[in-house]
């Protein structure tokens, strides 16, 4: 057929990526060195960990969770933790996936020419709300919400839209540019252009966000807790330190069951949308 | 050319699901409501806006004493290499789990569902992580801490287990999001998983991967600022004290320090992304 | 046994107890003749575990932590010493809450208790609490733990919380040393004195090893600048000898309120 | 409208530097109503040149004009009005998956919608009988409910298509628009594509691979090749040998007799032009 | 390699339930390296043949035999061996952003290569020579070392196809691989893909909707019509009114004339059937 000649035949090498390559080489190093060192500085003592007398001691810990405490009346008061720890972490995630929504918009780019002004504040302000635990903006907002469990949905939520915020911005900016353009083609505005073209490609990706989100917001409301923000880790802080294992271990199985009821529903969740 | 006989529909399919479903999330928004006693006034209730603005006010000036500095400079290293030091871990529990896991690898699901075998270790796998990471790394390290004592040994290792389980779950969901179409491609022409994951999967999420980890190593920073509340060291133990004196100018410093450290983070990730994509 | 390790429970802030135990530290190793070392914990918990599981060889304990580590070693654990104050110990409750005079007007508030495992700062405030017909569980509206009785403090005079209860000992250091405005905290009740605070030692250690231990101890006094110094951190007029049965009483309000 | 193009040059952003510009000094008038059809070997800048016109990518060199209008000289209200007067449908149709025919249908309608009601027609679709119509005229009707991503690709191609009939546009641009279609489907949309055309008065602009389509139903061809105009002729005019020049392949010393075999082509007919 | 599907039916998992099955009891025989090509309206279920016999969707009922073998009853190591001699190209390109032309291209030999050497690969392509080759019978060449994000519909296509030459196949099966090339280029790579199967001995199976380049190039034409065969005749003996019936649209009433004028068909040529 149309086979070339042989002695027709040039190409290319591939274009030297070295200066490129060595950034990456400098990296790399750069990573290597931060491990080892921070390996290193810490004088971590496996020894001790791996010993038989830490096999030991970790065994009658463990031993000691059995039988877990199931009177009746610490059940209620369980079941009650679960439930304050369960609504806590789905609502500080709806309010911070709705606030990191209405942020991720002016905090992205949505297309090439698009000048973005805002979307350095913008990031800036997401920025400043994710770099401060939940636990710091809890024992801040205790201060000012009261004892209790709305200081620490506030605490999920202001810190959970500082993340969602960011993470929805980069999810929108990476969506596929071909369907927003063809409108936006067409003149219509960006609000509109997102409703119809980049939210429904983005849309199952920003649930899974913000479902993985509230599974990690069921474990920092227990965390949150131990500062006086209700819910689970308030018993748990409680009993484990009054060596009550067996009540320990009912609250960990609580929250054991707790994260893998919020796994099943994010993955039910995730399975209906992307059908 | 267009004059149909067939009338055009005159109901969307879909409405009543919709209407109900609105309806379901509204009834299910107000048990949340009161459980969580939202009161939002209360936050603009003249004596807790007292009480707040008197602890912001005291913010002011920042603690900037030479010995609390490198007090700081030394307990954010830790921080750093605790941190650090778990996500390696993690990552080494992460990877294979995650290529186990990952349905969109799976030869067996390319036309329907997954053979038994495979599905069952999937499964198997998928609750391995989950139990990893329902158990907060606080508790992790309350454990720790108590069976070994104390140190950073057992932040490294609470944070290892916690972020082994979430990254091997979230790698997992950031590759089966993404465009698959590629790698089922490759795969039903008779490439391996592993070949299919590097020139169809890992090409489409790289960037996002790389940037979930950037993400997560930041996070790892948090969290063992929250262990250092239960005696793994690091600032987190400096901001618990601080915290409970109420000692606005020490609190306003160490923020500006997370601050600082989570816009390292992000510098990180964005350079990264920018090289992969 | 190359090294001594000591720990003690968090009940003040670390800084402040490192700050406390250095003199000490010094004194017991030159008393000792073997390197002494001050191990800092943030949980009290862990210094329970710690000395049950003999990874430090003596403790400075509240009552209360005292009888979990002897509940939980079996009986193993020895009280060698006391300060002098310890015998007849206190708690205060404190308040900023002008509308708040008597324990009964606590009613409906937020309160602090310090540390869950404190027992001038939890266990016995609670049994006084309920020996005044309050159960503290159902009358507050919300009960904190700050942790530690300087954090109790900063939180009622914060007004996180309107009502707290701590150690009388850290009450007075802080009116003493001003850190506190007495005119918007005030005290609104003092418990019947109790016994509290010990330096325990695990059964296993050498008696001669508990006997020298027990012999620095008593032999601290004021007269001397030393005995002076470490006295005063201590916050003790002398050290007296102390045994298991003074606890009993602790033992059983943390019974009666099934703490233990 | 009108679209009148001087001495165009223009480059992909991303572009490697030593590239090649994808238009180069291209000069191109159409007169309002007119029916161009754009033909040219892959790569030649076809899509590029759409994109151009549609606004969607700035000049390098030369100037573009709208009715009279520079759009990038516009202010940014004015710009994004004058877009709303226009219809873009690519190559790939732009469809987002999960979102059901219907919606997509009615999206090309947004420009003319109001914010609220473009937000209520993502609960409830404003006006289904327009879609219904829309899809009917592209034999697609009974898949206004289904989702787009299961739909065969002829089938989405189609949806694309559909969308320029309830676009408030008086330019349309379209993007290689029977790629996936079959004859009988092909025919049938290039029908209703120039009939829709015609019935709004809109300038219709069409890229195609099919130079038999091309020849036979638009009154224009314009030949591109390497970014550059390689003619511009009634259709009538255009010979074999012009064709034959256009898809010649690059190499040309390989390929000696290859341009010539050309598919064969129908022998061109005068067509009769309705609006010009 | 032989294929033989009886009474083969199958849906798409996602369908709606009332939907009709995309294939509906096909019977149908390709022995060792014939040529087929299958055309058929849009939704015929062209696509869904493919993807049935590339075992990448189970059968409803009926049974599939590919050399013999029952795909769906091997263990899955065979399956997947079977596969490595399977080579799919899908309708739209599979490719992912961000990659090379010559990655994208050389991932066609993945079966064929260990995993070290693919792993290798990624950081410096193996065997540009073949890339480069297999790209330049596609008259692409010269965009060996462009990302395939930066190409053009037809560049991405013949990007796509260009996998077939270094897939280590004995059965291609190949979805619409003209759609967005131009005339020249379109017989190009047809001929290249003829030639590419013939040399290797694969068989070859394609659909079309170029009816002309089908009846010209291929001994044997299956038209497809709503999942069932509609007919497997030899080139020379399909007819006008095979096609016409074909392609008929699906409201017969509406349409009246429309099917008979299908696109000019070129006088069918009788083919020497190199490998039957
Ligand atoms: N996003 C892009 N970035 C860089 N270069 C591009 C990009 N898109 C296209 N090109 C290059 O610009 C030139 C013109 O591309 P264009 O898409 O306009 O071609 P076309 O005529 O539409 O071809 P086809 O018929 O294959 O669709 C080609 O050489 C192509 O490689
Ligand atoms: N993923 C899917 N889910 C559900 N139904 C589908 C899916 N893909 C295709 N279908 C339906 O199956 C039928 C056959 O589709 P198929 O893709 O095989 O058609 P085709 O002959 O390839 O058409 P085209 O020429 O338009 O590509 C069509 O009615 C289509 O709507
Ligand atoms: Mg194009
Ligand atoms: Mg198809």
């Amino acid at each position: 057929m149309n086979k070339p000649q042989a002695a027709n035949q040039t190409y290319r090498l591939p274009p030297p990526l070295f200066s490129a390559r060595c950034k990456a080489c400098w990296f790399s190093a750069g990573l290597l060195v931060l491990v080892v060192a921070s390996f290193w500085s810490l004088d971590l003592q496996w020894a001790q960990f791996l010993s038989l007398e830490a096999a030991q001691s970790m065994g009658r810990f463990l031993a000691e969770f059995v039988p877990p405490d199931t009177a009746p009346e610490f059940l209620k008061k369980v079941a009650l933790g679960t439930w304050e720890t369960l609504a806590m972490s789905a609502l500080g995630t709806l309010l911070a996936a709705l606030a990191g929504l209405a942020l991720a918009l002016p905090a992205s780019r949505l297309h090439e020419g698009d000048a973005a002004h805002g979307r350095t504040p913008t990031r800036l302000l997401l920025n400043a709300l994710r770099s401060i635990p939940e636990l710091v903006w809890a024992a801040l907002l205790l201060i000012s919400a009261g004892l209790g469990p709305f200081a620490g949905t506030l605490a999920l939520a202001l810190h959970t839209t500082g993340v969602l915020g960011r993470l929805f911005a980069e999810a929108i900016e990476n969506a596929p540019p071909g369907p927003g353009d063809a409108l936006r083609a067409q003149g219509v505005g960006n609000g509109r252009v997102f409703l119809y073209a980049t939210l429904p490609q983005v849309l199952p990706q920003l649930m899974s966000y913000t479902l993985y989100r509230w599974e990690n917001n069921i474990r920092a409301a227990a965390v949150l807790g131990v500062v006086g923000a209700g819910g689970l880790g308030q018993l748990l802080a409680f009993h484990m330190g009054l060596f009550h294992m067996g009540k320990t271990a009912t609250i960990l199985a609580a929250m054991l069951l707790l994260v893998a009821f919020v796994d099943a529903a994010s993955h039910g969740s995730r399975r209906l949308l992307t059908r | 050319m267009n004059t149909s006989s067939v009338r055009p529909p005159t109901r969307d399919p879909a409405w009543l699901g919709r209407v109900f479903w609105s309806l379901a999330a509204l009834v299910l928004l107000w048990p949340l409501l009161v459980a969580t006693e939202f009161r939002p006034w209360v936050l603009l209730a003249p004596e807790s806006l007292q009480v707040s603005g008197h602890f912001i006010g005291s913010f002011w000036p920042l603690a900037h004493g030479a010995e609390f500095l490198a007090m700081v400079a030394r307990e954010t290293w830790r921080t750093v290499a605790m941190a650090t030091a778990g996500m390696t871990l993690a990552l080494i529990i992460a990877l294979p789990l995650t290529l186990m896991s990952t349905r969109v690898l799976s030869i067996s699901a390319l036309a329907g569902p997954m053979a038994r075998g495979p599905f069952w270790l999937r499964q198997s796998v998928r609750w391995l992580l989950v139990v990893l990471r329902s158990i907060p790394e606080l508790v992790w390290a309350l454990v720790f801490v108590r069976v070994v004592g104390l140190g950073p040994t057992a932040g490294v290792l609470a944070i290892a287990l916690t972020y082994g389980g979430m990254l091997g779950k979230v790698y997992g969901e950031i590759l089966e999001s993404g465009e698959t179409d590629a790698t089922q491609n490759l795969l039903r022409n008779g490439s391996g998983r592993l070949q299919a994951f590097f020139y169809g999967l890992l090409p489409a999420s790289a960037a996002e991967l790389t940037s979930y980890t950037v993400y997560r190593w930041e996070c790892a920073i948090r969290s063992s600022v929250v262990l250092g509340f239960v005696g793994a060291g690091g600032l987190g133990q400096q901001m618990d004290n601080s915290m409970k004196m109420f000692n606005g100018g020490e609190v306003a410093t160490m923020l500006l320090v997370f601050m600082a450290l989570v816009a390292l983070a992000d510098r990180v990730s964005a350079g990264l992304r920018k090289a992969l994509g | 046994q190359q090294v001594f390790r000591v720990t003690a429970i968090p009940d003040e802030s670390p800084t402040e107890l490192a700050r406390k135990a250095g003199p000490l530290m010094q004194y017991l190793e030159a008393r000792l003749g073997m390197k002494v070392e001050y191990i800092p914990v943030t949980d009290y918990a862990a210094s329970v575990e710690a000395l049950v599981n003999k990874k430090v060889d003596m403790a400075w304990f509240g009552g209360f932590t005292f009888v979990q580590a002897n509940a939980r070693s079996g009986g193993k654990i020895i009280p060698l010493v006391q300060r002098a104050e310890d015998e007849k110990f206190k708690s205060v409750f404190i308040t900023s809450d002008p509308a708040v005079k008597t324990l009964a007007d606590l009613k409906g508030k937020d309160v602090s208790f310090g540390s869950q495992s404190s027992t001038s700062g939890h266990l016995m405030p609670r049994s006084f609490l309920m020996e005044a017909g309050l159960n503290p569980d159902k009358d507050f509206r919300r009960v904190a733990y700050s942790g530690a009785h300087d954090a109790t403090i900063a939180a009622v005079a914060s007004g996180k919380v309107q009502g707290g209860a701590l150690n009388i000992s850290v009450w007075e250091k802080f009116v003493a040393d001003k850190k506190v405005d007495t005119t918007k905290v005030r005290v609104i009740y003092t418990t019947p004195p109790y016994f509290d605070y010990n330096w325990s030692v695990h059964a296993d250690m050498p008696a001669a090893t508990r006997q020298k231990l027990s012999d620095a101890f008593l032999a601290l006094s004021p007269a001397t600048p030393e005995g002076k110094q470490i006295l005063d951190l201590q916050r003790a007029s002398k050290f007296v000898p102390t045994k298991a049965e003074n606890y009993k009483g602790i033992e059983a309000a943390a019974r009666s309120g099934s703490l233990l | 409208m009108n679209i009148d193009l001087q001495g165009a040059s223009a480059r992909h952003p991303a572009a490697r530097p030593g590239a090649a510009p994808a238009l180069k000094g291209l000069t191109l008038r159409v007169t309002h109503g007119e029916q161009v059809a754009v033909i040219g070997p892959s790569g030649a800048g076809k899509t590029t040149l759409l994109q151009v016109i549609a606004c969607a990518m700035p000049l390098r060199a030369g100037t573009l004009q709208l009715d009279g209008a520079s759009p990038w000289q516009l202010p940014r209200s004015a710009l994004q009005r004058l877009r709303g007067r226009l219809f873009l449908a690519p190559q790939v149709p732009p469809l987002p998956p999960r979102q059901r025919v219907v919606t997509a249908v009615l999206a090309g309608r947004l420009p003319a919608m109001g914010l609220w009601q473009s937000l209520r027609s993502l609960f409830y679709p404003v006006d289904i009988p327009a879609a219904f119509e829309a899809l009917d005229r592209f034999d697609l009707a009974d898949k206004l409910f289904e989702r787009v991503d299961r739909l065969s690709g002829g089938e989405r191609q189609r949806v694309g298509l559909a969308r320029a009939l309830l676009a408030p546009a008086s330019l349309w641009l379209i993007d290689e628009p029977l790629s996936a279609l079959d004859p009988a489907r092909a025919r049938q949309a290039i029908d209703t594509l120039l009939a829709g055309a015609r019935e709004r008065g809109a300038t219709l602009v069409t890229t195609l691979h099919q130079v038999e389509v091309a020849l036979e139903h638009f009154p224009r061809i314009v030949g591109l090749r390497d970014g550059a105009l390689a003619f511009d002729l009634p259709a009538a005019q255009v010979t074999r040998e012009h064709l034959a020049r256009l898809y010649e392949q690059h190499e040309d010393e390989l390929h000696g007799p290859a341009p010539l075999d050309v598919a064969p082509l129908p022998v061109p007919q005068p067509v009769v032009m309705h609006c010009r």
